[in-house]
């Protein structure tokens, strides 16, 4: 590579959602692995076209939710039971039936949380920071009406010109630099 | 209110329908008012400048209290121990000392709890005949009176603060300016007096002055019997078992109440062995717990009931000596047949019944009742003609109309009042209080700085009963001894100690005018023959002197057992004692009015306590109010409703009065209660603007002080908020009451169980908790209640409950851990009546524990339904999910933490519960735990009646029992054993501890033919 | 149920105006939190609020000062205005996570354009509800904390068979899920804000809150998936919170509490009020930002509808409470709805049928449908019935149940009005400011109903659940 | 506009989130802390009193027997503070003269109290009974501490009613023989595992649902 300052990878812009939705196919279909598509709103066709499909966040809240379940009942029942067991209107210690109610509730909050911690936490956020909006364009229309494929550049198979050249190929309106 | 819907709402109902107000029959008229009543009410407290300052003020703090309330750190706290430590005190444990309060004159014989030497708590002295162990709401409430911030403080005259010391020269001096007139000029106005101490220094000063005069005057008082020696009725209901009354409430009137209600309900009592019970014929006037509680009850107009008396003892051949003018009775037929059929039950108990005359019907009444009793071989069996207790026993209204006289004439110059309040109480066609002011010294020895205070020049503090010696006697005569629990607060004196000023020893203090007394009386054996209880004689003076302070009372002094009719040896009452009763006047058309004392603040003389305040009064379930009461009828009549206020015109004189409608009262005549309207009671009694025309007082004539005719009433239009703590007097065929006659219950035990469905226990999901070791419980007699409401004071006093006024009780905020429920049954114009203690139920599955959310009720291993107020975060869901509705919440800040006076009468063993939390019976839990606790100690069992609760302590009636339902022994499980035991609202499976035993009646069959079993079904 | 109303109406209206373009939607509604000026009906409305917030600073200030005494609650009825306005409040806040999360999953994409503020008016409903499980305490101080199972020096804990401990738990697991629910759905549009805004302290204010959100599809798929599945436990859990409201009273004894059917009949009440409330507010929202694009005359009529059928639900139950009464042949439930029909507070009885039976029947008429004023006014009404509903079985069952000795009435006082309507001010107070600082209708969901938002290809047929997926 | 934060503020923005959980967290736990410090609950500090008064003296050195002064330890819930009476006894014979002791003449010649400080004082609603206390077999020194070894007296116990309830749970561990209530120095046997679980037995010591009962100790 010649001395030229650093790069974080390119950005090419699209008019259409078709056409960036071929773009991504075909990027990916080229073998392009390090590529990721912009949008102001979700489009299904990329996820395919990406082949993205992470399954980890539901996996987590599948956990939680296990994890509350338990700590629920438990509570009640280490609490009426084993903590300070008191006759309650003639009821047993172990008056299961009221303990539903509880362990429902915190089955769903501790599954709740757990999935806006995994989102946060998989994205990466908070990221306020990210070589994109280096771009300008990107950094005033991704959250508008812009659309965006960019591909990184440690992307094994990236090469400035020739990804360049690829990519206005694709029919992007335009392809610009990304610094880190 | 439409009475005549009522009417045929009453008639169209099957079987007994029971009802308690005639709001509620027609709620119409009482829920246009209320929910015309405007919002907001609260509103005012803003308005109020005070309330607002004390808004900004506070804020902050409270804002700051929220936030670390919790987390502040306990204050450091003081210990003082004695410098030396008494031997007999022990911190900690409370003393009981035998004492006595005097009520009427008479002798109410207690037993005082006393911490560290300061009195909490009055109960009724369990060895001695008068009480055995109980003692009604006046009595228990004195407790208040002793620790009451409004109480006469300090000596004045004309305004000025005086001590005792210039009283005494004030005296003397007078005293020798009278000295040459024989002390023509020196006259004493007292109650009743019993005590012999007392009456001795009386007869001291009438020889010493031999034109001294003494005059007495009560209003409430009975009508003074004519002083022949022996006419004094002494009855004996625990062997009687017919009872006639003739207007007489022998169950929460007079000196001997207490002992009657005990007897009578003994006699009444049904157990699984005895199945018989006594009968009570009521022939009376106002409707009272007497009547309430009678097998036949005859509404009539009191004057009729002479009528009524003589008719019948012209059935039963007796003929009453003195056969004044035939009294016109009254014309209705089925009043004759009521009577004959009365005669011939009297007849068939001939030397097993007694007549019992009102104490507020005249002489005649009296005689013709002797007569009977004599005729019927009654006497000396179940009633005893004995001599007087009172010294020098004298028609006291008249002789208050000659005071009046001689201070109109300008006959008096010196004027001693020992109590009494005449100002307040007098007759109005007295004119007292304008006569007082043509007498040259008037000194007044009084409780309180009352309206006689007022205009009186001379103000000497009183000191309560629980401070001074005394030695008055019971209605039996039995001579009962007070002595000082405390030393007086103020600078109070006793009426010994008053007196003592004006003989010629001068000064003395109350305990050597008393013991001097005794001790004298003992060696000299002169009037009295004192005989020890035990075998052996007492060693000397000083052991008899002891034991009988001990004990609380003079062995061998009661008039039944010979003891001898009060020593007065003067030359003169000032009255002749033989003097008549003045004839009633007779018949002006019109209105009867009829003058009786309020059944919860008396004369008057209790309006400054809150606790009797509070009280509901009997029937009405009214506080803080008085009323006149009248009959459905006239209110059809007159159209008049609860609350209306009427005026009430009666021989020129004119009062104002809102009226509530009685069932039951007789339909020609109204009720008026005296003792409202006070202008000086003090902070608690002082009646408003309104409420001060509310005094019967000003219609009250010295000639016919208990009733009249002639009455005019009309309405003014205006209504007057009288509250009441049950607004609702019908139980919607839900039979908290279960009901029936001797004769069903004999024949069909069951009868009871099948007036509501039980709760089949298989049908609980959960099993059943174990409780080994105790399991308390309780057992109410409905049979034997009378509904006198002695129990909730005793509750009060002992639970340190507050006292919350008319506005909070008017919310439905009463506090009262035990309410005494009322209903009235069948017939509009004479209906039955029933009365239900209804104290927390301690249901074994409390429903109010399972909705706690931070579980500050819970059950304690011995059954108890515990309320752990520190713990208490106030939900109300508690409440909310009670059945029986007895728990009570501190929506404001009810306990009174700023009257200093007011803190050494609290109970250390109950915690003060503050703003915010949630309150109800405990069943007495720190007598319990104590209990436990001595036992543990001596290495035992808890013995059956060793805890005895506050409510059944002070029962009259021996209503109610408490023990362990584990040990099969005790009284309370022999008790539930019967078959007229039942739970309130069983079909809940609430499991209630508290069971009562079913209100069983005993009508003559001949006046009352048998309903049809299931008729008495309340579904 | 209200899927079937929606779907059998062939053939759908859009959802939003024809013409618009991803930016045009964008600037429309971002220009409301962006732009300099705003409609005065606001600054009116919201100083409105703001008064009645203060009066209820003052009515809590003095509630702490005095204790509950200041208010008209007594025994019998222990619970008043303070428990009828806690449950008024949870109903209404049923609305939003319904709207977001049922219809969500039952794919109806005309939730989009409401889904926001109706979440904004739960979490603030929600905040006023759960003010009175504490202020109605006695000792407020305490039950802060003591309603909580913390580690303590006492050793005492939380009493579990006790509903209001499970209220605890519901309405606090409610309040958390709906923020989460509503703040991430709120992501993607302040990062819009951000990149948007001129203003760079605001920019960086956006910009935080926004997590640094750039609209990566990896990002996007993530996102989805949790927002699904929050929805998806948002479902049961908006029914289990009104349920459990409902035990408050099922699990206690009170005739006319005690009630197998409360369950389903509270909640089917909570939609109702709560689709109530959302009208009362879009309806305004809608004139005086002039979002009739946005929220078109098909929102409101579908919104009209699931009124109605709600509506029918809880006049069911109002019947079967009348039928248990007769049937049961138990003389304490038969005395009770006797008693709610024809006591001294009868009327208001029949003013909460006529309320919440009658009026909302307009409804089967189109032309009632889809009259804004009418819908404005009827919601109002279903509110105020809703309210009734709840004084008729807290108050009218209370103050009559078992022993007659201890019926009573009750009667509110000044204090019991000033802190209901102080709550009101509260609510008002937070709406506004909501819709002047954050955008009420969610962008991003907007965006996938532009036509320009759809892919052109073989996959044309399934569009529209793209677009409704779009929609989460 | 483009890029409106710096490259670090990723890092710094993950740093504070970190330290607002961290912040909580101590918070929490220092407000616990406090809850439970000797500062709260007044363990382990000393009041100021009217006379120095010496139990390590008088109980340690002399050897008086606990109830020679607090009398009523046996027979009621209060464990009697001796009259000034009862310091007399001695004191007018011995160290007759002594300054420190002057407020005990003082008190005794012009018939004035002392005013004592409370050392161990539980809150108004509990309603601790010393004498059955002593008569189940709890020691002094279980809760007092070891008094003859204080010359100022001090309260060793927390006093909470997670304290009170460790013994109300298990007394077995915590009882000792009736004769060696009074006996600061009484140690647990080491050879007698059994004694504890016998001595409950024997002194027919409540159930523990009975001794966790509330009405037990709150009324």
């Amino acid at each position: 590579m010649n001395a030229q300052k650093p790069l974080y990878g390119l950005m090419a812009e699209f008019n259409d959602v078709t056409t960036l939705v071929d773009a991504a196919k075909r990027t990916h279909a080229d073998g392009y692995r390090k590529v990721d598509a912009f949008s102001p709103f979700p489009i299904h066709e990329l996820f395919e076209a990406l082949e993205l499909d992470d399954k980890r966040v539901s996996r987590a809240v599948l956990l939680g939710g296990i994890a509350g379940c338990v700590a629920g009942f438990g509570l009640c029942y280490w609490v009426s039971v084993i903590a300070y067991p008191l006759n309650i209107g003639g009821r047993p210690f172990n008056s299961w039936p009221s303990f539903i109610p509880v362990t429902f509730e915190v089955t769903i909050l501790l599954a709740s949380i757990t999935a806006v911690l995994t989102l946060i936490v998989l994205n990466g956020f908070p990221a306020p920071y990210h070589p994109v909006f280096n771009v300008k364009r990107f950094a005033e229309h991704a959250s508008q009406d812009g659309l965006f494929l960019a591909i990184e550049a440690d992307d094994p198979k990236f090469d400035r010109e020739k990804t360049r050249a690829f990519l206005q190929k694709l029919g992007a309106r335009e392809v610009s630099d990304i610094e880190p | 209110m439409d009475l005549s819907a009522i009417r045929s709402r009453l008639a169209s109902a099957e079987g007994r329908l029971y009802w308690r107000s005639l709001g509620e029959l027609t709620d119409s008229a009482q829920f246009r008012e209320y929910l015309h009543r405007e919002f907001p009410e609260q509103a005012s407290e803003w308005n109020d400048p005070k309330g607002r300052r004390e808004f900004l003020k506070l804020m902050s703090a409270s804002l700051a209290l929220a936030g670390v309330g919790a987390c502040t750190r306990q204050p450091q706290e003081q210990i003082v121990p004695y410098v030396r430590q008494p031997e007999d005190v022990v911190p900690g444990r409370p003393l009981f000392y035998a004492s006595a309060v005097i009520h009427g004159g008479y002798a109410q014989p207690v037993l005082v709890e006393s911490h560290l030497g300061r009195p909490t708590k009055i109960e009724g002295n369990p060895e001695h005949p008068a009480s055995l162990g109980a003692a009604d709401s006046f009595t228990q409430a004195e407790i208040l009176n002793l620790y009451d911030p409004d109480r006469a403080k300090i000596v004045t005259n004309r305004g000025e603060v005086r001590s005792w010391g210039h009283f005494l020269t004030a005296v003397q001096s007078a005293l020798t300016a009278q000295a040459p007139r024989g002390g023509a000029g020196l006259r004493f106005l007292t109650g009743a007096i019993t005590s012999p101490s007392l009456a001795a220094l009386m007869a001291e000063i009438l020889r010493a002055h031999p034109q001294a005069k003494w005059h007495q005057f009560d209003p409430a008082g009975r009508q003074g019997q004519t002083g022949d020696a022996n006419a004094r009725p002494i009855y004996h209901f625990d062997r009687a078992d017919l009872v006639v009354t003739l207007d007489a409430d022998f169950i929460t009137c007079g000196p001997g109440s207490l002992r009657y209600q005990r007897d009578f309900s003994t006699r009444r009592r049904l157990t699984d062995d005895r199945k018989q019970m006594n009968r009570l014929y009521a022939i009376e006037s106002t409707p009272t717990l007497t009547g309430a509680k009678a097998d036949h009850r005859l509404p009539v107009r009191a004057a009729d009931v002479e009528g009524i008396a003589r008719e019948l003892s012209a059935l039963l051949g007796a003929v009453p000596q003195g056969e004044g003018a035939s009294v016109p009775r009254p014309g209705e037929p089925d009043i004759a047949g009521w009577v004959a059929a009365l005669a011939r039950d009297l007849q068939a108990h001939r030397g097993r019944s007694v007549v019992v005359p009102g104490d507020f019907q005249p002489a005649a009444v009296h005689q013709i009742a002797r007569s009977m009793n004599e005729a019927l071989g009654n006497v000396g069996t179940t009633v005893t003609y004995a001599a007087q207790v009172e010294a020098a026993p004298t028609d006291r209204h008249a002789s208050l109309a000659e005071l009046a006289r001689a201070m109109d004439a300008g006959e008096v110059q010196v004027l001693m009042i020992l109590g009494g309040n005449p100002v307040f109480s007098a007759p109005v066609d007295l004119k007292f209080s304008e006569k007082m002011a043509k007498v040259g010294l008037v000194a007044y020895h009084s409780l309180y700085v009352d309206e006689t205070a007022h205009l009186s020049h001379w103000n000497l503090p009183a000191a309560h009963a629980l401070e001074s010696w005394n030695d008055a006697r019971a209605y039996d005569g039995t001579v009962t001894l007070t002595q000082p629990l405390i030393a007086p607060m103020y600078e109070g004196r006793s009426p010994h100690e008053v007196l003592a000023l004006f003989t010629p020893q001068g000064d003395r203090r109350g305990m050597q005018i008393v013991k001097d007394y005794w001790t004298a009386a003992y060696s000299s054996g002169a009037q009295w023959t004192i005989t020890s209880p035990d075998d052996e004689p007492f060693a000397n003076a000083d052991a008899f002197w002891k034991r009988a302070l001990h004990d609380g009372f003079v062995p061998g002094t009661a008039v039944t057992a010979g003891g001898p009719a009060t020593p007065f040896d003067a030359p003169s009452s000032g009255l002749d004692p033989s003097r008549p009763a003045p004839p009633v006047t007779g018949d002006q058309g019109g209105l009867e009015i009829i003058f009786r004392p309020d059944p919860t603040i008396w004369d008057g003389s209790y309006a400054n306590n809150g606790w009797l305040q509070e009280l509901p009064k009997p029937l009405t379930k009214l506080t803080w109010d008085t009323s006149a009461w009248i009959s459905p009828r006239l209110a059809e009549d007159r159209g008049l409703h609860n609350g209306d206020v009427v005026e009430l015109r009666y021989r020129g004189n004119a009062a104002k009065m809102p009226v509530w409608i009685v069932p039951g009262h007789p339909p020609q005549s109204v009720t008026v209660f005296f003792g409202y309207g006070r202008t000086r009671a003090g902070r608690v009694g002082n009646a408003d603007e309104t409420a001060r025309q509310f005094n019967p007082y000003l219609l009250r004539t010295s000639d016919a002080p208990w009733f009249g005719s002639g009455l005019e009433m009309a309405r003014t239009g205006e209504r007057y908020l009288l509250v009441t703590t049950q607004e609702h007097h019908a139980m919607e065929g839900r039979v908290p009451v279960r009901v029936a006659t001797l004769e069903e219950y004999t024949k069909e035990p069951a009868v009871i169980a099948h007036q509501a469905h039980a709760f089949p226990k298989t049908l609980t999901l959960y099993p059943d908790h174990v409780y080994d070791g105790y399991k308390w419980g309780m057992a109410i007699d409905l049979t034997s209640c009378t509904g006198c409401g002695a129990c909730t004071t005793a509750c009060v006093a002992e639970n340190n409950i507050p006292v919350v006024g008319k506005e909070q009780v008017s919310r439905g905020r009463e506090m009262h851990w035990i309410r005494v429920d009322h209903y009235f049954a069948g017939d509009l114009d004479n209906p039955e009546s029933y009365h239900q203690p209804v104290p927390c139920m301690q249901c074994e599955s409390a429903p109010c524990e399972v909705v706690c959310p931070v579980a500050a009720t819970t059950h304690s291993s011995e059954g108890l339904n515990d309320m752990v107020y520190n713990r208490c975060v106030g939900t109300r869901y508690c409440s909310n999910n009670c059945p029986y509705k007895v728990r009570r919440f501190n929506f404001l800040e009810y306990a009174d933490w700023y009257t200093t006076t007011l803190e050494p009468l609290r109970n250390p063993d109950v915690t003060v519960r503050s703003r915010g939390i949630m309150e109800k019976c405990t069943y007495c839990v720190q007598r319990i735990n104590q209990a436990r606790i001595d036992a543990k100690r001596e290495e035992r069992k808890i013995r059956d009646g060793e805890i005895v609760t506050a409510c059944q302590a002070t029962c009259p009636a021996d209503a109610i029992v408490f023990g362990d339902l584990n040990d099969p022994n005790s009284r309370v499980t022999q008790v539930k054993a019967q078959q007229r035991n039942y739970g309130v609202l069983e079909d809940l499976n609430t499991r209630p501890r508290t069971s009562y035993l079913a209100a069983i009646r005993n009508p003559n069959p001949e006046l009352e033919p048998a309903r049809p079993a299931g008729q008495t079904e309340q579904h | 149920m209200d899927s079937n109303t929606v779907t059998h109406y062939p053939p759908p209206p859009p959802v939003i105006e024809p013409g618009h373009t991803f930016e045009s939607v964008t600037e429309k509604i971002s220009r409301i939190v962006l732009g300099p000026s705003h409609p005065v009906g606001w600054f009116i409305t919201l100083g409105i609020g703001f008064l009645l917030l203060n009066v209820l600073m003052v009515s809590v200030g003095y509630l702490l000062l005095k204790g509950i005494g200041i208010w008209g609650n007594n025994i019998p009825v222990g619970w008043a205005f303070d428990i009828i306005n806690f449950v008024w409040w949870i109903g209404i806040g049923h609305a939003g996570t319904l709207i977001s999360a049922i219809l969500l999953l039952l794919k109806q994409d005309w939730r989009t354009s409401i889904n926001r503020f109706a979440e904004a008016m739960t979490l603030f409903a929600v905040a006023c509800a759960a003010m009175f499980p504490l202020i109605h305490t006695g000792r407020p101080w305490l039950a802060a904390y003591w309603l909580f199972p913390y580690p303590n020096t006492m050793g005492v804990w939380p009493q579990f068979r006790s509903p209001l401990v499970w209220d605890v738990f519901a309405v606090g697991t409610y309040a958390t899920v709906s923020a989460l629910f509503w703040y991430t759905g709120l992501i993607p549009d302040l990062a819009s804000l951000r990149d948007r805004t001129k203003n760079t302290h605001l920019a960086r204010l956006f910009g935080a809150m926004a997590l640094g959100w750039r609209g990566s599809a990896r990002h996007w798929q993530r996102y989805e998936k949790a927002y699904l599945l929050l929805a998806g436990m948002s479902t049961p859990l908006v029914l289990s919170v009104h349920t459990v409201v409902s035990f408050d009273f099922a699990v206690g004894i009170v005739p006319g509490w005690h009630a197998t059917i409360f369950p389903p009949y509270f909640v089917a009440g909570a939609i109702y009020a709560g689709f109530a409330m959302v009208l009362t507010l879009a309806i305004p929202f809608r004139k005086m930002y002039g979002l009739e694009d946005f929220i078109t005359m098909r929102h409101l009529e579908n919104m009209a509808k699931v009124t109605l059928v709600t509506g029918l639900i809880v006049v069911y139950g109002y019947t079967m409470e009348a039928f248990y009464g007769w049937y049961s042949a138990n003389q304490y439930e038969q005395f009770m709805i006797y008693n709610r029909m024809t006591g001294p507070y009868g009327w208001t009885y029949w003013m909460l049928i006529f309320c919440n039976g009658v009026v909302p029947q307009t409804l089967w008429i189109k032309r009632f449908r889809t009259n804004t004023t009418w819908l404005f006014v009827m919601a109002l009404i279903v509110s105020v019935g809703m309210w009734l509903e709840r004084f008729v079985i807290i108050v009218t069952s209370l103050h009559r149940d078992f022993l007659p000795s201890s019926w009573d009435m009750y009667y509110p006082t000044f204090w019991d009005f000033s802190t209901f309507f102080g709550t009101i001010g509260l609510f008002v107070t937070l709406m506004f400011l909501f819709v002047r600082l954050l955008p009420m209708i969610s962008i991003f969901e907007m965006r996938t109903l532009v036509p320009a938002a759809r892919v052109k290809g073989p996959k044309d047929p399934t569009a529209d659940i793209d677009v409704t997926f779009g929609g989460g | 506009m483009s890029q409106i934060f710096h490259r670090h503020s990723n890092i710094y923005s993950r740093l504070s989130i970190l330290g607002v959980v961290l912040f909580a967290l101590t918070l929490a736990g220092v407000v616990a802390m406090l809850h439970l410090s000797g500062y709260n609950t007044r363990q382990n500090d000393y009041v100021e009193q009217p006379i120095q008064f010496s139990h390590a003296h008088h109980v340690g050195g002399m050897g008086i027997d606990c109830r020679y002064c607090h009398t009523t330890v046996e027979e009621s819930s209060f464990a009697n503070i001796p009259p000034t009476k009862t310091c007399m006894n001695c004191h007018s014979q011995i160290w007759t003269g002594a300054p420190i002791l002057e407020p005990v003449r003082a008190s005794f010649r012009d018939n004035t109290p002392l005013t004592w400080t409370r050392v161990h004082d539980l809150p108004d609603f509990v309603y601790f009974n010393h004498s059955i206390h002593v008569k189940q077999g709890v020691g002094c020194a279980t809760c007092h501490g070891p008094v003859d070894k204080m010359p100022l007296m001090y309260q060793q116990a927390p006093l909470t009613m997670s304290w009170c309830l460790d013994c109300h749970r298990n007394p077995a561990r915590y009882i000792r023989p009736r004769d060696q209530v009074f006996n600061m120095a009484w140690e647990r046997p080491a050879d007698d595992p059994e004694l504890g679980a016998r001595l409950v037995r024997d002194y027919n010591i409540g159930s523990v649902e009975q001794l966790t009962s509330c009405s037990t100790c709150h009324r």
